[in-house]
């Protein structure tokens, strides 16, 4: 019979996987909402407006529209692919959150207990998120595959493709930044990015990897389906590529994992690259004790989302050879000319 | 703790199916996905040889087998497509012809 | 140099400015049902009126000309005698004849104006109503009360604002009353 | 141990108030070996190209989870991310690219080909034979010497193994070149 201290242990574990996939799975509706309204206003439009103030509870009215629409199966699709590509997709898309680290500890009032702000700090941290992420393609794959529709297996091939080219650029992009920290594990990349360069800079990634930060945001646009890369569900040319006959809940999954591929991404860079919940060295004292390092954390991710969206209504989209071209001829040069500097520097 | 012998009888259960399947089969991208079985159930065999006896040397040549494999499918996977381009078929028996 | 352009980013950087300068300026969203609506201009061709004259008489006398000038054939005048009401200081017509009935199907009307041109009398005018969905067939016919009834812009109000309106719905349906006493440029 | 204890507690959370923690392990282990090896099963007797792929990878995924069972949680990230993460990605695009749904379905067993069933009943007897042979039940494991796997598998590749190493990046890119000069459209 395990004593105490490990049953409480067990249900901080429980109790932390509980509330980081409840916000997660809430997470979409309010970004849902914030790049419909980030769209109209760069567009000189309102966005949603009618349902609640400013069209705060647009969300959920697509919620609760998408949850009674008809789920569609097409003719002659695989049936038991079409129904399990969307979770095939979302699954990763939860599970990357397994590593990654919110915040320093955080002492709990009652128990009395010191709790760490990630749910597991495994020694291979990095590899485990970048191996789970590139999971996400089998959903959009299989799912473009199983509608036994053309626009939706193109849009499967292309997803397929772009993520193989991709997926080599953005790991050695971070093999720069777990040079600089000595180590795989998340916690450790973020504990290296403490203190200041010169009393006025902060001690972050991004002073050091600027080229391996601009690798990684491009690569990780390409793995995350966003504009300028967005070629698996280009509307323009393949109606809405691989979830073009999906309806329903089903599309909500897809539409579900988008999103947190989004998060996932700002997430990512803002521990590699930004400093992970350190504040910046010239936050006065006061200021710092009264901001829990979540917050800069939580902050850092916003403004991150806010450039994503802020990109998606700037740019136009590639071609698909341009997109080919920049991933083998631009990007992974340019990445392992990367490596090369940062051991050059290191040595 | 779970001993060796476990791991042996998986890793040689799935060496059977693998072979069996590039027997077996005519598909040219079975024959390959089986070769990938095989070569997985020799990386749990080399894993666990290395976990038991402490040695390094099991991983670093899981690693190696895992990269080798890598280029294997890369190269078979391009002959394949290759050899669908020209005789659009992908059984082992039809490919009976050296000259192209 | 353009190589330097390329590896700063400069023109990326250009374009994501412009689009941050249009994200913090104000939209020019017209709020319509809401908060907004839009006056047309007094050439604006919309739901017809049938006029009076100063004296509060109808100026139509049914000569049937706007009948058989439309092009879609969708008014219908039936005249009669006008004999007057009981009330003989408030006659009916400017002459003894008059309509006893006159309706515009609106389904039909394609709103070109040549009844407005065709009619002696300046009776029929295009006035400036554009909200004419409804929810059967029957309002789409507009008869000759209807189109008597003084609307809520004047034809005098010089158009081409948008004012503040307010949205009403109620059990007689859906309406948006301008209000036009706040009226500012569109642009 | 590598894998941090509290990661484990996650994994075994459901199952900590009944079992001690070897018979867990043992329960994981059993979980993985029959997943994987029925869908191996699957792999070799399905008829689909892409239902095989997928049975494959849930296949490769069990493996990974084996890894972590043997404390190796770097192979099990590189499991992932190579087989899972891209060569089996490549497959998927082949199958989808040249679209062999229809051109696959051959007689299962074909008649005439008793030899392979022979030669595979050989196989099986020898491997059963030897293991009952061989005297691996009684390996205890050794004095624990590896600790921070990663590390010390970097160390290795870069001293120990260098010429391997540098023997494999070769192949790899040669296997580059030779998969971009088939690929091409050109040969005839």
């Amino acid at each position: 019979m395990p004593d105490v201290n490990t049953l409480i242990e067990v249900a901080l574990i429980i109790v932390k996987v509980v509330i980081v996939s409840m916000i997660l799975f809430s997470l979409p509706l309010p970004l849902t909402w914030l790049e419909r309204k980030i769209a109209g206003h760069i567009q000189l439009r309102l966005g949603p407006f009618r349902v609640g103030p400013h069209g705060v509870l647009q969300p959920l009215a697509d919620m609760i529209k998408l949850m009674f629409k008809e789920d569609i199966t097409p003719y002659k699709a695989d049936k038991w692919l079409f129904r399990l590509s969307p979770i095939v997709a979302m699954v990763p898309a939860f599970a990357v959150y397994a590593t990654i680290p919110f915040g320093n500890t955080v002492t709990v009032p009652f128990i009395n207990k010191e709790i760490s702000l990630h749910i597991a700090d495994m020694n291979v941290g990095i590899l485990y998120v970048l191996a789970i992420g590139g999971i996400t393609v089998y959903g959009i794959m299989l799912g473009g595959w199983a509608s036994n529709s053309k626009y939706a297996l193109l849009g499967g091939i292309r997803a397929s493709a772009q993520m193989v080219s991709y997926e080599i650029a953005l790991t050695f992009s971070c093999v720069g930044v777990v040079m600089i920290a000595n180590s795989l594990s998340l916690v450790d990349i973020v504990h290296t990015q403490k203190g200041a360069i010169l009393g006025i800079l902060p001690n972050w990634n991004i002073f050091y990897q600027p080229l391996g930060f601009i690798i990684f945001l491009i690569a990780a646009l390409a793995e995350t389906n966003r504009i300028p890369f967005d070629l698996p569900e280009d509307e323009g040319t393949l109606a809405a590529g691989y979830h073009v006959e999906y309806s329903g809940m089903r599309f909500a999954f897809f539409m579900l994992t988008e999103y947190l591929a989004m998060v996932t991404v700002s997430v990512l860079s803002v521990i590699l690259f930004f400093g992970g919940w350190n504040s910046p060295p010239l936050v006065p004292e006061t200021l710092n004790n009264l901001i829990p390092p979540i917050f800069w954390f939580i902050g850092k991710v916003a403004v991150f989302i806010y450039f994503f969206m802020w990109l998606r209504f700037t740019l136009p989209r590639y071609r698909y050879d341009q997109l080919m071209t920049i991933g083998w001829k631009i990007l992974l040069p340019l990445s392992l000319l990367n490596i090369l500097i940062t051991g050059l520097l290191l040595i | 703790m779970i001993p060796l012998s476990w791991y042996i009888i998986l890793s040689s259960t799935l060496f059977i199916i693998g072979i069996a399947g590039i027997l077996l089969r005519r598909n040219l991208l079975i024959i390959l996905m089986s070769l990938e079985l095989i070569l997985n159930s020799v990386n749990i065999n080399l894993v666990a040889f290395s976990y038991f006896l402490q040695d390094i040397r099991g991983q670093m040549f899981a690693i190696f087998v895992i990269t080798v494999a890598a280029a294997e499918v890369a190269v078979a996977l391009s002959i394949l497509v290759a050899l669908v381009r020209n005789r659009a078929t992908v059984t082992v028996d039809d490919m009976n012809i050296m000259k192209g | 140099m353009n190589l330097l352009k390329k590896i700063f980013f400069i023109d990326f950087i250009k374009g994501l400015s412009l689009t941050f300068k249009y994200n913090v300026s104000r939209t020019i969203t017209m709020r319509y049902p809401d908060e907004e609506k839009w006056l047309p201009y007094q050439r604006f061709r919309g739901l017809h009126t049938l006029n009076r004259d100063s004296q509060g008489r109808e100026l139509c006398v049914a000569c049937e000309l706007c009948a058989k000038v439309c092009p879609t054939q969708c008014i219908t005048v039936i005249p009669m005698e006008d004999v007057g009401t009981d009330l003989k200081s408030v006659p009916r017509g400017i002459s003894d004849r008059i309509a006893k009935v006159y309706e515009i199907n609106l389904v039909r009307c394609l709103f070109c104006g040549f009844c407005e041109d065709a009619c002696p009398t300046t009776a029929i005018r295009m006035g400036r109503d554009y909200e004419l969905a409804c929810f059967t067939l029957d309002c789409a016919i507009a008869d000759k009360k209807k189109l008597l009834t003084p609307r809520d812009i004047p034809a005098e109000f010089e158009g081409g604002f948008v004012v503040k309106a307010k949205f009403i719905r109620n059990d007689e349906g859906i309406k948006v009353k301008p209000d036009l006493s706040k009226k500012k440029r569109w642009w | 141990m590598v894998v941090e204890d509290k990661f484990y507690n996650l994994i075994f959370a459901i199952f900590i108030l009944q079992f001690r923690e070897h018979d867990m392990e043992k329960l994981f282990f059993l979980t993985f070996a029959a997943i994987a090896v029925i869908s191996a099963l699957a792999v070799v007797s399905v008829r689909n190209p892409v239902h095989s792929a997928i049975a494959l990878i849930v296949c490769l995924f069990q493996v990974a989870a084996v890894f972590i069972l043997l404390r190796s949680p770097f192979l099990a990230a590189v499991q992932v991310f190579i087989y899972v993460g891209a060569v089996m990605v490549l497959f998927l695009f082949v199958i989808m690219m040249l679209d062999i749904k229809r051109a696959v379905i051959t007689s299962f067993l074909p008649s005439g080909r008793f030899w392979i069933i022979a030669l595979l009943l050989l196989l099986i007897g020898e491997i059963v034979f030897t293991l009952a042979d061989s005297k691996l039940v009684d390996i205890q494991m050794a004095q624990a010497s590896l600790d921070g796997t990663v590390m010390e598998i970097g160390k290795a590749m870069f001293s120990t193994y260098l010429l391997p190493f540098e023997i494999v990046s070769v192949i790899l890119l040669v296997a580059l070149m030779a998969a971009i000069v088939m690929g091409r459209k050109e040969i005839k």
